[in-house]
């Protein structure tokens, strides 16, 4: 088993633990995080599957799109949880009142 | 070897990942999650890509993780599945429909194994398409830059950069947009303590230097501009947090130059290309290395100051009521 | 060889001390005794295995720059339980004020 | 790929909305709003120098930064991008006016909503980026733009309503990218290039493949509120401020469907099959239906129209399964599939204009009456005929009835539909249809019906009421010139085209 | 259609335009919105005066505009569009000159009159379509044009009303849009007249062309109130009189008539639709609905309830005539398109002036009202004595040749039907006719509206005069060239000898 096949795999387990979270979590805070790990599972596998070739000069593209990447959707987070807190601060309202 | 660290790794990162959704206690979740970052920044380096590593340690995981914490002082202690219970214990009807949630929970937990095993099938028995590195490697030397990462960033693909410059500006009007502008506005109360004034002083400097650093040497090396704009955020939020909010003390316009520059003059260096006749973002070769830095460097500044402005807007939309403060045992 | 003894045995202590400070971590009935143990043996522990890894890589530069690493983690750990002390005490006293 | 014409146009569709958001910036309310209007201007007039650029010389493209494809971003503007960058025009340059003059008015009782602007441009620009992109990450980039200014758009007004939808909107959009950009990972890895030209010489049929195009469908359909993950979408859609609704509804739904089309048609052919198409017309079936059913029983007249526009989506959605041909056919024999082109493109430009009228004109009734509740929208007729016939008008459109843009979209979909042999797609529009004909009339009686008050309507400022009419009546327009508009998106190269399947390999479920 | 020609166009825009400038007018612009009304009006009489001459000097006029692929909105103009044409323009001129008079001081007539403009737009455009999508998108927007006029009172029962005619109607025009939509893909565009097609096509798919035919023929049967799908006729006479008249004589019912008719001539063929037995089905629902219609006039007590059972019983003279094959009842179908549309006016005019002047809305309150209104009820006998089919009216000859066409084709009990649906014409008519001439009023009623000499106002007075006396001349001139009558024997002379 190589490096990149043990990461490439862990990215999929990390995009489904996502996936499950943002719908089965109940808790504002709680889906934020898990669209977090959800895009820890996309980016691991961007560059799990550049690292293949053990190159000395690896692929750096799927770096830079990765580096994109995680500011892109650490500014959606930032935004999910000012909306999160100011729900909270008017009702109180921790999750959604009617799931789904 | 190797590879077993690399499983034990990955088993931990799982582990983390799935704790921090499952901890009963949102703040326990937040602390996994922090941990959790901090391990895939393991995992990166272990990757070779020690630039994500520094991004995703200095940004998903440590700013991320400091709004996370900001969050917990407003949020109850208790997760709302607790609550959950207790409201279930107070009505009986409630409890009801938690069973009749169980059967589509379980459903949706199946279908999500199912969704693994194809994922998992679909990354094992993936295709090795041989990548960019050697149209990156070709091209670096025209780049302006020695570091791949950077020019494919600021050069190959210097467009996404620079939407992404503009999701984060955006991210920060979207942030004034919630919490309604005005509570940005607000003063805060100063903190009179000389320790927490004496350690921020002495890190101002320090953070701004290693900052810099960074950016220089994203030249030849990890880093760029990136890692030098979450140093340098951290130090408005430290000042912030120090009693010392920067864009109250800086004029308007001032405070809008900063979170604008880096959009502003890429867009108008790329504009000023146009107009002599190249395309957007077309460096002339001869200028690029500095034009490169010059525009590393105004971004850096822009997302600094936008990281601040969003800590300190989401800082100040803390609950009123004393009573909902997060004790911490 | 005996540099790669000396940074095993560095190491092994600085893992030590981190251990004790966990154990504290989980074990010490209140915040500040808590505070107390992780502070304390954490930061020394870092300084082990800091030096450790300074005499493992055995150059002056690298040196400096772990140095640099373990003065920095000192100052921000000390003062971060500094506050967080701090806090549990301000709300101690408004507690105590209330009742 | 490169030897097509080179134009700046591209570029600066992109920058000038993103240049002037920014600008507005460094002003306050009044001179926001100001640079705003102009800002919004200047793109409208860009975007239909652009267009009028494309009709003359074909399909134009931009090599950012002089790198091309694969390791620089190649940007686009062939006819079938032009005409939505044309349709986010004229529709944006109605609703910008309309929120001029709406914001103000609104002032008493909204408070200032001061972001608008910036937020609306940077949409719009985002917008622009998506139709005109070539590549499969920048269009995530892209997404992300959309997607987070367009949540910020509909939270403006900081109720509390508007921001739980807000959240519930945000998570589902961060969702739908980070589905997404995790099939473009594996699309990345298995070739080596995210130029979507290039990955369609490429890309080869696998298990690798198919998942790729089953994750980025999944979450291009939770953005485009696709049957199943339509959840987000009324509660959203109906709390946001008027003009506010009126582009989400209208056009950045449009954006998720845009992409969808795109990589089917370009990039994916090789993996689809049959049952695919069949799976994800089946959604839109159902979104029809059940879109138009919860309408039907709605009382706000937001909620009604938002729920429209989950049906109005699912009528697009069945496109699809009419593009992917049966096994045995071949494009070249398939004389459908420029009918169900041409209703696929009709369905989107009618609902867009009609849509955004729609919304319009529920902005000024919750302006006149301070509500929505459909019993108080009685004697509109009476009181506010420019807005009872912008409502009748987008409503005739939406129902599909001659001489509207629906219709023309209905008319070519059933031909479509009966031509291909997939009768039973048949019913489905038909009910739609009966269904929507049923909320928008019910709608209709209300307006006439006699009013029990004395005044009921507070007068509101007559230009906003020109601007719905003038959408609605744009989605009258558009009929006109259809046969010019379809020849002109012939000359594009996927229009008409049809994905021919074998009967083995490929994904066999969607869902 | 070699030659494009404007004036197809003009026609339908001489209404259209005044349509949408009244709208734009304020409620209080009267004398600028009459003008407009009237000048639309006639100028559309002109206009289509000058195309039938043109048509009879044997020019072509024809309008294509291509909308997408093999969309083409056609106008053509064709001797059954121009009767069509003719018979809705000159009745329109009427029934503006009645509603200028009966809405004088009435609420919303800017509205009114502008849907009324769109409404006649929209049967001028069914009558010159030149092929199926154009008369469906024309059948379609009549429907919405007459919306608002059924609802124009504004009243509970009227936006009732309304629901129930847009309910049938939207309903009938779906599954239209589905037979059209079903024919374009089976046989492509199909141009009225070009029964070639259909021919070609009928032995291969046989099968999908019954049912389109079905499809359609139910769409269409809507508006041409066939039993069982009439229920919105009786329910929608609550709108004003203008535009009841509008509804059962020039707009909507003869819209769904005129639609059989171009169906089965033009579309099909006669022959096909013979061969196919297609109209055989047709016949039966057709005799069913004229006895049915008959029966229920007979029991309805209110003057246009009565009125428009009787118009569901007449419409199906046109259906009947198209479904028995033969010249003679083509003929008798098409004339009395045109025949049923003058007297039934008539009857609504006679209706609105009675309840404009004296507020008399039932059948029973008319005992005597011949003596006051003699001029409105002398119309009113006119037309009366025409539905039953007495000579010299114009009744009278539609029924003649509709009995006389089912003789030749061997179709007696079409015969039996006839008679027995003039009999009970004369069980209801002629009580209301007795009443108003030989009973004795039971109180004096002195009417406001009566100024001067005349027994009611000019404009609600000239146009219900006018229209007794067509349906007078109708009959009288019945043999003259250019009567509605030989353009009707041309008409289905030619449709027999291709």
């Amino acid at each position: 088993m190589e490096t990149y096949q043990i990461y490439s795999l862990t990215s999929a387990v990390l995009f489904v633990i996502g996936i499950g979270g943002v719908f089965i979590s109940r808790h504002f805070i709680k889906k934020i995080i898990a669209t977090i790990i959800m895009g820890g599972g996309v980016f691991l596998s961007f560059v799990s599957f550049a690292d293949r070739d053990a190159l000395a000069f690896a692929d750096p593209v799927p770096h830079a799109l990765v580096i994109t990447g995680i500011v892109v959707a650490v500014a959606s987070a930032a935004f999910a949880l000012a909306l999160a807190r100011r729900i909270y601060q008017l009702t109180e309202e921790e999750s959604f009142t009617n799931d789904k | 070897m190797s590879v077993l660290i690399d499983i034990l790794l990955a088993i931990l990162v799982i582990y983390l990942a799935l704790q921090s959704l499952l901890a009963p206690r949102l703040s326990q979740s937040v602390f996994l999650f922090f941990a959790f970052g901090l391990a895939l920044a393991l995992a990166w380096v272990r990757l070779g890509a020690v630039d994500v590593a520094i991004t995703e340690a200095a940004i998903a995981s440590g700013f991320l993780g400091v709004l996370f914490l900001d969050a917990l002082r407003d949020f109850s202690p208790r997760s709302s599945e607790e609550q959950k219970n207790i409201s279930t214990v107070q009505n009986s009807r409630s409890r009801n429909s938690v069973k009749s949630l169980l059967l589509p929970r379980l459903s949706l937990v199946l279908g999500l194994g199912l969704f693994l095993l194809i994922a998992l099938e679909a990354v094992w028995n993936i295709p090795d398409g041989g990548g960019l590195a050697a149209d990156a490697e070709k091209l670096l030397p025209q780049s302006g830059v020695e570091h791949p990462v950077t020019a494919v960033l600021i050069n190959f693909r210097a467009y996404d950069t620079w939407l992404e410059i503009g999701v984060i500006l955006l991210g920060l009007l979207a942030v004034f947009a919630v919490g309604k502008i005005q509570i940005y506005r607000k003063p805060i109360p100063v903190v009179d303590d000389i320790l927490l004034r004496q350690v921020i002083l002495f890190f101002t400097p320090v953070l701004f230097l290693f900052g810099a650093f960074l950016l220089y040497f994203g030249k030849t090396g990890p880093g760029g501009a990136f890692q030098a704009a979450v140093l340098w955020g951290a130090i408005g939020i430290l000042l912030h947090l120090g009693g010392r909010p920067i864009f109250l003390l800086i004029p308007r316009w001032l405070g809008q130059l900063l979170l604008t520059l880096g959009l502003l003059f890429f867009l108008i260096l790329g504009f000023l290309f146009i107009a002599g006749g190249a395309t957007l973002f077309e460096y002339p070769p001869a200028y690029a290395g500095v034009l490169i830095l010059i525009v590393e460097t105004l971004a850096a500044i822009s997302i600094a100051a936008a990281l601040t402005a969003m800590f300190a807007n989401l800082n100040q939309m803390k609950k009123e009521e004393s009573n909902k403060i997060d004790s911490t045992n | 060889m005996i540099k790669e003894v000396i940074t095993v045995i560095l190491l092994v202590v600085g893992c030590f001390f981190f251990l004790a400070g966990t154990l504290g971590l989980l074990r010490f009935p209140d915040l500040f005794s808590r505070l107390h143990a992780l502070t304390k043996a954490d930061n020394l522990g870092l300084g082990f295995i800091a030096a450790g890894m300074a005499v493992y890589i055995a150059s002056p530069w690298v040196a400096v720059k772990i140095f640099f690493i373990w003065l920095f983690t000192l100052l921000a750990s000390s003062t971060s339980s500094y506050l967080i002390a701090r806090f549990q005490k301000e709300q101690e006293q408004t507690k105590n004020r209330k009742e | 790929m490169t030897d097509l014409p080179i134009s700046p146009y591209p570029a600066l569709l992109v920058g000038l909305p993103i240049l002037m958001a920014t600008l507005s910036l460094f002003f306050r309310t009044r001179g926001e709003a100001i640079v705003g209007i102009i800002g919004s201007l200047l793109t409208a007039g860009l975007a239909l120098i652009a267009f009028v650029e494309v009709t003359k010389m074909g399909t134009v493209i931009h090599i950012l930064g002089g790198w091309e494809p694969p390791l620089g971003i190649l940007l686009r503007m062939d006819p079938l991008a032009s005409v939505f960058i044309g349709m986010t025009a004229v529709v944006g340059v109605f609703i910008s006016l309309y929120a001029w003059r709406y914001f103000p008015a609104q002032e008493a009782t909204n408070g200032r909503l001061p972001l608008f602007w910036p937020l609306w441009l940077f949409l719009w620009a985002g917008l622009n980026g998506l139709f005109l992109s070539n590549d499969l990450f920048n269009l995530f980039v892209t997404l992300e733009v959309i997607g987070i200014s367009a949540v910020a758009l509909a939270v403006l007004s900081g109720k509390s309503p508007a921001l739980s939808a807000g959240l519930r909107y945000l998570l589902a959009a961060i969702t739908g990218s980070m589905a997404y950009l995790f099939g473009v990972a594996l699309i990345y890895g298995s070739t080596g290039t995210l130029d979507l030209k290039l990955l369609s010489q490429v890309l080869e049929p696998g298990t690798t493949t198919s998942f790729a195009l089953l994750v980025i469908t999944l979450g291009l359909m939770i953005k485009m509120a696709g049957f199943p993950f339509h959840f987000w979408l009324p509660p959203a859609h109906s709390s946001a401020p008027a003009p506010v609704s009126a582009l989400l509804s209208a056009l950045v739904v449009k954006g998720a469907f845009y992409i969808l089309l795109r990589l089917w048609m370009e990039v994916f052919g090789v993996s689809l099959t049959y049952a695919a198409g069949q799976l994800i017309g089946l959604a839109g079936a159902i979104a029809v239906i059940w879109g138009s059913w919860q309408a039907f029983m709605q009382t706000r007249l937001k909620l009604i129209v938002a729920h429209s526009s989950v049906a109005q989506l699912g009528y697009l959605l069945m496109i699809f399964p009419l593009i992917i041909l049966a096994p045995g056919v071949t494009a070249d024999s398939a004389d459908w599939l420029s009918p169900v082109w041409t209703a696929g493109i009709y369905q989107v430009l009618a609902h867009a204009f009609a849509k955004a009228s729609f919304f319009l004109s529920a902005g000024i009734i919750i302006m006149a009456l301070g509500h929505d509740r459909i019993e108080s929208l009685r004697d509109l007729v009476g009181h506010m005929r420019i807005t009872a016939l912008a409502i009748g008008l987008a409503g005739v459109s939406l129902i599909g009835l001659p001489p509207s843009g629906g219709f023309m979209a209905k008319w070519m979909l059933l031909k479509g539909i009966f031509l291909s042999g997939q009768w039973w797609w048949a019913p489905v529009v038909l009910t739609g249809s009966l269904l929507s004909a049923g909320y928008i009339f019910m709608l209709l009686r209300l307006a006439f019906a006699p009013s029990r008050e004395k005044a009921p309507f507070r007068p509101v400022p007559k230009k906003l009421e020109v601007y719905a009419l003038l959408l609605a009546l744009g989605s009258f327009l558009i009929v006109l010139p259809a046969d010019s508009l379809v020849q002109f998106l012939e000359s594009s190269e996927i229009f008409g085209s049809g994905i021919e399947t074998i009967l083995e390999g490929g994904i066999n479920g969607n869902d | 259609m070699e030659t494009t020609s404007f004036l197809p166009l003009l026609i339908l825009i001489s209404s259209l335009i005044p349509g949408i400038l009244i709208l734009l007018l304020r409620e209080e612009q009267a004398v600028l919105r009459t003008f407009l009304n009237i000048f639309g009006a006639v100028a559309k009489v002109g206009l289509i005066a000058w195309v039938f001459a043109g048509y009879l000097r044997g020019e072509e006029y024809t309008f294509v505009f291509n909308l997408a692929l093999d969309l083409t909105f056609t106008l053509r103009v064709d001797q059954l569009g121009l009767l069509f044409a003719s018979l809705s323009s000159v009745l329109w001129l009427v029934t503006t000159l009645y509603a200028i008079g009966y809405l004088e001081g009435g609420q919303h007539r800017r509205r009114f009159f502008a849907f009324f403009s769109f409404c006649v737009t929209a049967s001028t455009g069914i009558a010159l379509s030149g092929n199926v999508l154009t008369f469906f998108i024309f059948y379609e927007f009549l429907t919405l044009s007459t919306y608002p006029l059924v609802v124009h009172r504004g009243t509970d029962k009227a936006v009732e009303a309304g629901r129930t005619y847009l309910w049938y109607t939207i309903g009938g025009g779906t599954v239209l849009f589905l037979g059209v939509v079903g024919l374009f893909v089976v046989a492509g565009p199909i141009y009225f007249g070009q029964t070639e097609i259909i021919a070609g096509l009928i032995s291969e798919y046989t099968t999908q062309l019954t049912i389109l035919f079905f499809l359609m023929l139910t769409g269409l049967a809507v508006k041409a109130a066939i039993f069982p799908l009439h229920g919105w006729l009786p329910v929608s006479m609550v709108a004003p009189a203008p535009v009841s008249a509008l509804l059962h004589a020039v707009a909507v019912v003869k819209a769904g008539a005129f639609g059989i008719v171009r169906l089965v001539y033009d579309v099909y063929g006669i022959g096909i639709a013979e061969q196919m037995n297609f109209l055989s089905v047709l016949a039966v629902f057709a005799a069913f609905t004229i006895i049915y219609g008959s029966v229920r006039a007979l029991f309805q007590d209110d003057f246009k309830k009565r009125l428009a059972f009787s118009t569901v019983s007449q419409l199906s003279y046109i259906a009947l005539g198209v479904a028995i094959p033969g010249v003679l009842t083509s003929t008798g179908a098409i004339v009395h398109l045109v025949h049923q549309g003058i007297m039934k006016i008539t009857m609504f005019f006679t209706a609105g002036n009675i309840a404009e002047t004296y507020g008399y809305h039932k059948i029973s309150q008319l005992n005597g009202i011949g003596r006051r209104m003699p001029l409105t009820m002398g119309a009113f006998t006119i037309a009366a004595f025409g539905m039953i089919g007495l000579p010299p009216v114009a009744g009278f000859i539609s029924k003649w040749y509709l009995g006389l066409g089912a003789v030749e084709a061997g179709s007696y009990w079409v015969v039996f039907v006839l008679l027995v649906s003039s009999a009970l014409n004369a069980a209801y008519f002629l009580p209301i006719v007795y009443r108003a001439w030989f009973c004795e009023p039971e109180q004096e009623v002195v009417s406001q509206l009566r100024s001067g000499r005349l027994e009611t106002q000019a404009l609600l007075l000239i146009p219900v005069v006018v229209t007794g006396l067509l349906s007078l001349a109708a009959g009288v001139f019945a043999a003259t060239a250019g009567s509605p009558l030989s353009i009707a024997r041309e008409i289905a002379e030619k449709l027999y000898l291709l």
